[in-house]
């Protein structure tokens, strides 16, 4: 019997790479720069990926397990610029993609970058049941407000009024709001930023990355092109106001009172129903085994039950039953 | 023949019992009487009696059930099809009776249930044989279990009128009895010997089996195609797979779903075919050969993720167990209409591997193969089962386990500065690295489905298209040039040749036995590669005037079914034609022989 | 030629001015040059000046631009390609020249900026023009514009080349800058003014275009194909579509969305391309003929749904404007490999109708006639478009409108007793009666995905399927036989027949034209009916050698195109053959007449 | 200039139909069976149907505009059992048809009828834009925790534990929340009720008619055949609670201060927060202009701006413009 069909999906840790160096010199960010951006000059994507190479080199995350995956969108060519192993799926899937890597992979840390149409749009519904389900991954939708690769459309995030090349004389449907969205699909991280903080929006990375389970951000980042000036009401440089939560320190203050915890998922919807610019941080956490857990333990049980069998003995059972 | 013979001897005891080497029963009833438990239980017996087996079954049409048939075939020779006619016909209701008598063959023997049926006892081409299954069954078991039991009757009955080893049929009984409570064993096991201690002598004829002269002495198992394909999916080493509910392929997921976690790995339900087929994608990305399994819609919905493994060159296993379409059609019925979208179902030139398994055994070795050429061509296989094969029960040597049985770890082997995962070789067959997988010089791939330069980067030039396009059909030719032409059973050469792919292989094989018997022989021949197609193919047709594709298929606009369609275009042979039918139900013998007679006019 | 002459006197001025028929001009600079607008204006002053014209223009891989084309020709006889190779040349950027200095034909005229460009002078085969356009523009427009405005100069330079007439184009400038202020548009006619002013006498040649002499008198209107396609609609009299926003078919619902609350309609941008064909069956149901425009994943998104509106017989129109595919493939160039995915792209027996437009001209009709044929035989119809025709632009006879454009009110006449969805007529079509219409005897029609009898209701009888089946099928089968035979260009019989579709119709024709000119006449024939086929092809194609069908997609499996596959499958014709590509750029007329002799080898 | 094309969609109403009566004799329920139900005996989905042609009965809703729409399910199986205009459509799609017949034809009122599958797993994001831009439907979802026609798998539903053919040691994910989930969605109007309380049940179903835009309700509807006793602790006469929300009078009384004000979504986020069996009763309704009035507002526009010309000399003013 072998011992690594303990493993969530056997055989995952299996092959031990040969030759693989023990203690590999640590990387810098620029080390994981690859193709030079198509993005336009100023486009607020290039935050995003300036911060994920933080994230990698502050976490030295080991250089063959960084998996970025995508769908499809600007942000979604993300996976092209990342010196590392990556997916460029279809429109709106990654997620569901994702999934499939992260329970048959438990070893890695999957990161998925999508966009406000690719996630909330076609994309809205395996969103939902992977973060129902807590299966482990970080999702950071850079959020444009608009569809960017296909040239202005209004997006699942447009603001009514917003005049685009479908709604030429404005937006007129009420926008999705991916907060509300996320904490009500059962998500037990949701955050809020904006590339405009990147200081921020990296804390919110490294929290996202530490959570156990699905973890969501939603990060503004502006289209210069087809959606300039979107997020400036959010932005102090811009005369703007951002915001931050202020989290409950369980200090036994007065002041923390007031504060914020991000276990209440009522309180986080309230923060969620608050207009544009609203608020930035993490509206809500809440530990929760992850589904690659629960399946470990399904895993654990059968096969104990089984006597821990291998694959042989276990099939050979079968077709006995089966004579 | 005696009424006192004691069924627990444990040896076939009836007298004068008239040995056969093939039968054909069909239980008509409703599905709430336990038809399918005693159908299943018949099959199984006959298995583990080194006889060879197959069953049908239909589902009844409301939620809660109603008219249901089971039909075994039992034989001491190779089974391929459920038979055309029914030798033994049990009728539990009037509707029963009314709707299957005309399928009890000449001389064929019609049990009725006398408190339920009245039969037209002036049609002597039947013995018709009496059996008060109800009061029987109500007075063995004791009143209050209603006639809950009648189907254990029945298996009694039959046991004795096939001189059945009653001891190993109430070993099967226990089995099947393990988790139920002693009261409703108790009477089970009275409602069996009853039946078996029913004098059915004035129907003057008990029969035997005569012992199965090809068997090999390897013991027979006995399961569904479903569940075939499951356990050869397990066998094969996957240990991951995520799918959606979908009739009649199901089955396949409640079994690895159950299954999986034993062997350390696990099965996805998930929200809907589009995002079952990622996951097994995303699987694949990871490492890992997984598989989707789904019917006619959800295979509609998957082309789009589909494509992507074509293009990225992913491996993927996904299974169709075609149902009667189009649309939502007819979900419990078969039919084989799903090749063209398995072939051609993609926009953009899209080429796959498409295999369609003949019969139950084939559904389990066909599994481990797409595994095996999903794997090794890094491409997405699609299986066309189909609701006949799926649901029907037959009897196979149990496989070699010991050495088809594998494990499927993941390669990480680390790759070297000049790894390129869409290299432009002769064979054209990427080896990809899993996350996890080191790479010299830090030159990761990207696995992606914008057309691409060899790194998996989209690149500007043109001519990336021209030679990614070929690359991928180049793969595919290249494995067509390394498959097996089919062997053809029957004469070499003569006037027809029946093609069949998947479930007609059966009836078609049957068929051209048939004509071969009688002295008019057919020549028959089934293509279990589909996409690409094996070579040879045009030297067999050569030799034939006529090529009759039988398919359970319309004709199509043109009037060829869709397998007939893509020969003729391959070949531009005009002697290629077709025996088609879409009615959702398999093809009789007879239908193939009297379409061959028709089409000679 | 000189150089005072005034650039407003409203008639063509230019002395010593060539006369030709036919030019073609490729700027070639950057997307952010504006290059777009000269091409476009000159399109449209050449569709106002009854010249024939068509356009071409790549999209730049970065979303903020980059590198880009545009490419006119002109011309007084029928325009068919954008031609092979350019006659001038005009050169932005040194990456400008090089990469397109090898599409200029021997003795063109390549204008190049010196400011930016360093040509090989020694190169003689061509006549080369340095024209500081960059630093002309910023003195006609006064420092701070920078070089902002050069196209104009530009536009201003070809209109003295090819003594265009100034009064029609500035007007047309004015209208181009109706909702541009007033600084902007003075900057805009210094800089064409000062373009115009420039003395390019250097190359000793100035041009004039003869008149075209084909034209009937009836003005020409300029659009591209998706513009076409979109208007088409509106005229045919749609009022609702849903779609979701793709590569290169996103601009017809641009247009649609735009412009159909103008008509009493609206446009649904989707959330996905299955709710986006989900909404259109919808609306179909409801009485409507419904669109929904999408490229190919779309298109294999949709495939479920397009499967149920084939079972329930709904009138549907899907348009798919191709693109390189499989998966995201190469969304920005063209492609013809949607093909099989529109006709066999759906599980189960699914026919539908399949046409495809031949030029942007074609688009416009064809887009009425797929209404028409959705609506009559209620069933989905699916145009494919492709990337090439839906973005390149071109003059044509403006549509007579008065006869065209109509009303398609919803039928609510009231049903008799004997109504019935589904019914098994001759013809097999059906007159769907939407909510809303009453229905005598209340006896109300379900529409189903479900097989089902006449009423719409599921039956058990396996019957239902056979007769619903070829109720479906016989359908498309009598549409066939009224199709139009498509007419042979050229020789009625010879060596060989290039066949056609869609935007290879353009290339092949040429080619044939070009071929007949040289004294070695090839024919050539375009199928715009693909689902069914026509009548009669099999005649015509028995009067060639070799049937070359061209098309840009792969050569397959087994050596066919996809439409080459059908073709043979229909026919059993050995003598079908292809002429394939998938570099994601239109055939060169060049490419078809080389090909055509390789094969013959 | 033909007047019928102010109308939504042109055309909608220019064909009156010829000799239908302007009185038609008011018929009974009993005039709207069809097929004889093919559910099992028992099924909460009986209910429904006996509700709904107590609905049309009372309202007399034009006996050919009666327009039921489904998707796949036992459940779905609804429109073969009303002897009305009615569609059965794809699995998960229904809403996605409803949104373009309701569109395209706003004088029908588009009825519905889903299973928990269809409406929470693969129509999950149909539903929600369908709420978020408010189109004029009802969807009545008959929620019985399990997969029905397929004969007993888990759905989004389905609470821990529940062993289903694909759990059969017991589901692991956490289910979806309907209340939850629509209300985030920015759906106007949600309500949930189940089939044991038809008094209650057809209460909110003429709420949800008399409602403008989307309107949802949750009916809990007991799968007897493969989920027999799910929602007994709701059924007080199997010893259960089935608790009423109370909705805000605006009487001024102390008591009202308590009650539940269905116009504040962040209450009705709370409510639903509740355990099981929870309340039942309007938990969010809100007024908005529906998408249908919304388009037809760009219509008007349009038109009033094209000086309301017919299509002819719009299209002609188009080509003009494209010489
Ligand atoms: C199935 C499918 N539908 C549509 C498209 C076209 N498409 C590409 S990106 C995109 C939306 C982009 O918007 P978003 O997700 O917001 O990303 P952004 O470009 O704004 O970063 C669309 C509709 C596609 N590639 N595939
Ligand atoms: C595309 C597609 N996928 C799957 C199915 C199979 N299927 C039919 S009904 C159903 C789910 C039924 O559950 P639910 O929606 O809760 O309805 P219920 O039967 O419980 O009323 C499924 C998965 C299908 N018909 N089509
Ligand atoms: S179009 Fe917008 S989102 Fe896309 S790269 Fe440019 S600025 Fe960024
Ligand atoms: S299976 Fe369940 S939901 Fe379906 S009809 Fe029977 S009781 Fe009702
Ligand atoms: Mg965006
Ligand atoms: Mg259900």
């Amino acid at each position: 019997m072998n011992n690594a069909t303990n493993n969530a999906i056997a055989g995952a840790a299996v092959v031990a790479a040969p030759g693989q160096p023990v203690q590999p010199a640590p990387y810098k960010k620029v080390d994981l720069k690859s193709d030079r951006p198509t993005w336009c000059p100023g486009c607020g994507d290039f935050t995003l990926l300036d911060l994920y190479f933080r994230l990698c080199e502050r976490r030295q995350i080991p250089r063959e397990k960084i998996t970025t995956v995508s769908g499809i969108g600007c942000s979604s060519r993300f996976p092209y610029f990342v010196q590392a192993h990556g997916v460029h799926f279809i429109h709106g899937r990654a997620v569901a993609l994702a999934s499939g890597l992260s329970l048959s992979r438990p070893d890695l840390h999957v990161f998925v970058f999508s966009g406000d149409g690719d996630a909330f749009s076609i994309g809205g519904n395996h969103l939902e049941h992977a973060a129902r389900k807590n299966i482990h991954m970080t999702l950071v939708v850079m959020d444009n407000y608009v569809y960017g690769l296909t040239k202005k459309q209004t997006s699942p995030t447009s603001p009514i009024g917003f005049k685009s090349k479908t709604d030429p004389t404005g937006a007129v449907d009420p926008p999705t709001n991916p907060m509300k969205k996320l904490i009500a699909a059962g998500a037990t991280f949701v955050a809020r930023t904006s590339h405009t903080n990147p200081q921020h929006a990296l804390q919110m990375m490294e929290r996202a990355m530490d959570h156990n389970g699905f973890s969501f951000i939603e990060c503004l980042s502006e289209c210069v092109e087809f959606y300039p000036g979107a997020f400036d009401a959010a932005n102090p440089r811009k005369g703007g106001q951002f915001t931050i939560i202020e989290e409950k320190k369980n200090d036994g203050t007065p002041e923390d009172q007031k504060r914020h915890d991000p276990s209440d998922e009522a309180a986080a919807y309230k923060l969620a129903t608050l207009p544009f610019p609203g608020v930035f941080g993490v509206f809500y956490q809440a530990k929760q085994p992850s589904k690659n857990d629960r399946e470990q333990q399904l895993i654990d049980t059968a096969r104990a039950a089984a006597g821990n069998a291998g694959p042989l003995a276990s099939l050979q059972k079968t077709f006995a039953r089966l004579k | 023949m005696s009424n006192t013979s004691n069924p627990n001897s444990g040896t076939a005891v009836v007298a004068n019992a008239v040995p056969i080497k093939d039968a054909v029963i069909r239980i008509a009833g409703n599905s709430q009487d336990g038809i399918q438990t005693v159908g299943e239980l018949l099959a199984r017996y006959s298995g583990r009696s080194a006889q060879e087996v197959m069953s049908y079954m239909t589902i009844p049409a409301t939620i809660s059930g109603g008219p249901s048939i089971y039909q075994v075939r039992i034989g001491s020779d190779e089974v391929l099809s459920v038979g055309d006619e029914v030798d033994v016909l049990v009728a539990f209701y009037q509707h029963s009776y009314e709707q299957h008598i005309g399928v009890l063959r000449n001389g064929g023997v019609l049990i009725y249930d006398p408190d339920q049926v009245k039969p037209n006892l002036d049609d002597k081409r039947f013995a018709c044989v009496g059996v008060p299954m109800t009061s029987l069954t109500i007075e063995a078991v004791g009143g209050k279990g209603r006639d809950k039991g009648k189907n254990m009757f029945l298996l009694g009955l039959i046991a004795r009128m096939f001189d059945l080893d009653t001891v190993k049929l109430e070993a099967m009984l226990k089995d099947w009895g393990a988790k139920r409570d002693a009261g409703t064993m108790e009477a089970t096991f009275n409602a069996f010997r009853a039946g078996y201690g029913f004098d059915i002598g004035r129907m003057g004829q008990n029969f035997r089996f005569i012992p199965n002269e090809r068997r090999t002495g390897r013991p027979l198992v006995v399961m569904a195609g479903n569940q075939a394909m499951a356990y050869g999916l397990i066998a094969a080493g996957v240990r991951f797979g995520a799918a959606y509910p979908i009739t009649p392929s199901s089955q396949i997921m409640e079994i690895l779903r159950a299954e999986l976690p034993k062997y350390g790995g696990m099965f996805l339900q998930a929200e809907d075919e589009i995002a079952a087929v990622c996951a097994a994608i995303g699987a694949g990305y990871g490492g890992r050969v997984a598989v989707t399994s789904t019917s006619g819609p959800g295979l509609s919905l998957k082309t789009e993720a589909i494509g992507w493994a074509v293009m990225a060159e992913i491996p993927l296993v996904v299974i169709d167990v075609q149902r009667g379409g189009p649309s939502t059609g007819l979900p419990t019925k078969m039919e084989q209409s799903d090749l063209n979208i398995a072939i051609f179902g993609g926009h953009g030139d899209c080429p796959r591997i498409v295999i369609a398994p003949r019969d139950v055994e084939d559904a389990f070795y066909s599994s481990i193969e797409a595994v095996d050429l999903a794997r090794h061509y890094s491409s997405p296989v699609i299986i066309l089962s189909d609701q006949a094969i799926g649901f029907r029960v037959e009897a196979f040597e149990e496989p070699d386990l010991d050495k088809i049985v594998r494990e499927m770890p993941i390669d990480f082997t680390p790759r070297g500065a000049d790894f390129k995962p869409y290299e432009d070789t002769p064979e054209g067959i990427p080896h990809h690295a899993p996350p996890g997988t080191p790479i010299a010089n830090n030159n990761y791939p990207i696995l992606t489905g914008l057309e691409h330069n060899e790194a998996g980067h989209p690149g500007e030039d043109p001519k990336f298209h021209s030679v990614m396009t070929a690359k991928r059909r180049r793969k595919l030719q290249k494995l067509a040039e390394k498959l097996p032409t089919p062997e053809v059973f029957g004469p070499a050469e003569g006037d027809t040749l029946l093609v069949s792919w998947g479930s007609s292989y059966g009836p078609a094989r049957e068929a051209a036995e048939k004509s071969i018997a009688a002295g008019e022989p057919l020549s028959a021949l089934c293509i279990r590669y589909l996409n690409p197609l094996p070579p040879g193919l045009d030297k067999i047709f050569d030799r034939f005037k006529r090529i009759l594709v039988v398919e359970n298929n319309d004709s199509g606009l043109y009037g060829f079914g869709q397998l007939a369609a893509i020969l003729r275009s391959r070949y531009c042979n005009p002697r290629i034609g077709g025996i088609n039918k879409a009615d959702g139900l398999s093809f009789k013998v007879r239908e193939i022989l009297e379409a061959v007679h028709a089409q000679a006019r």
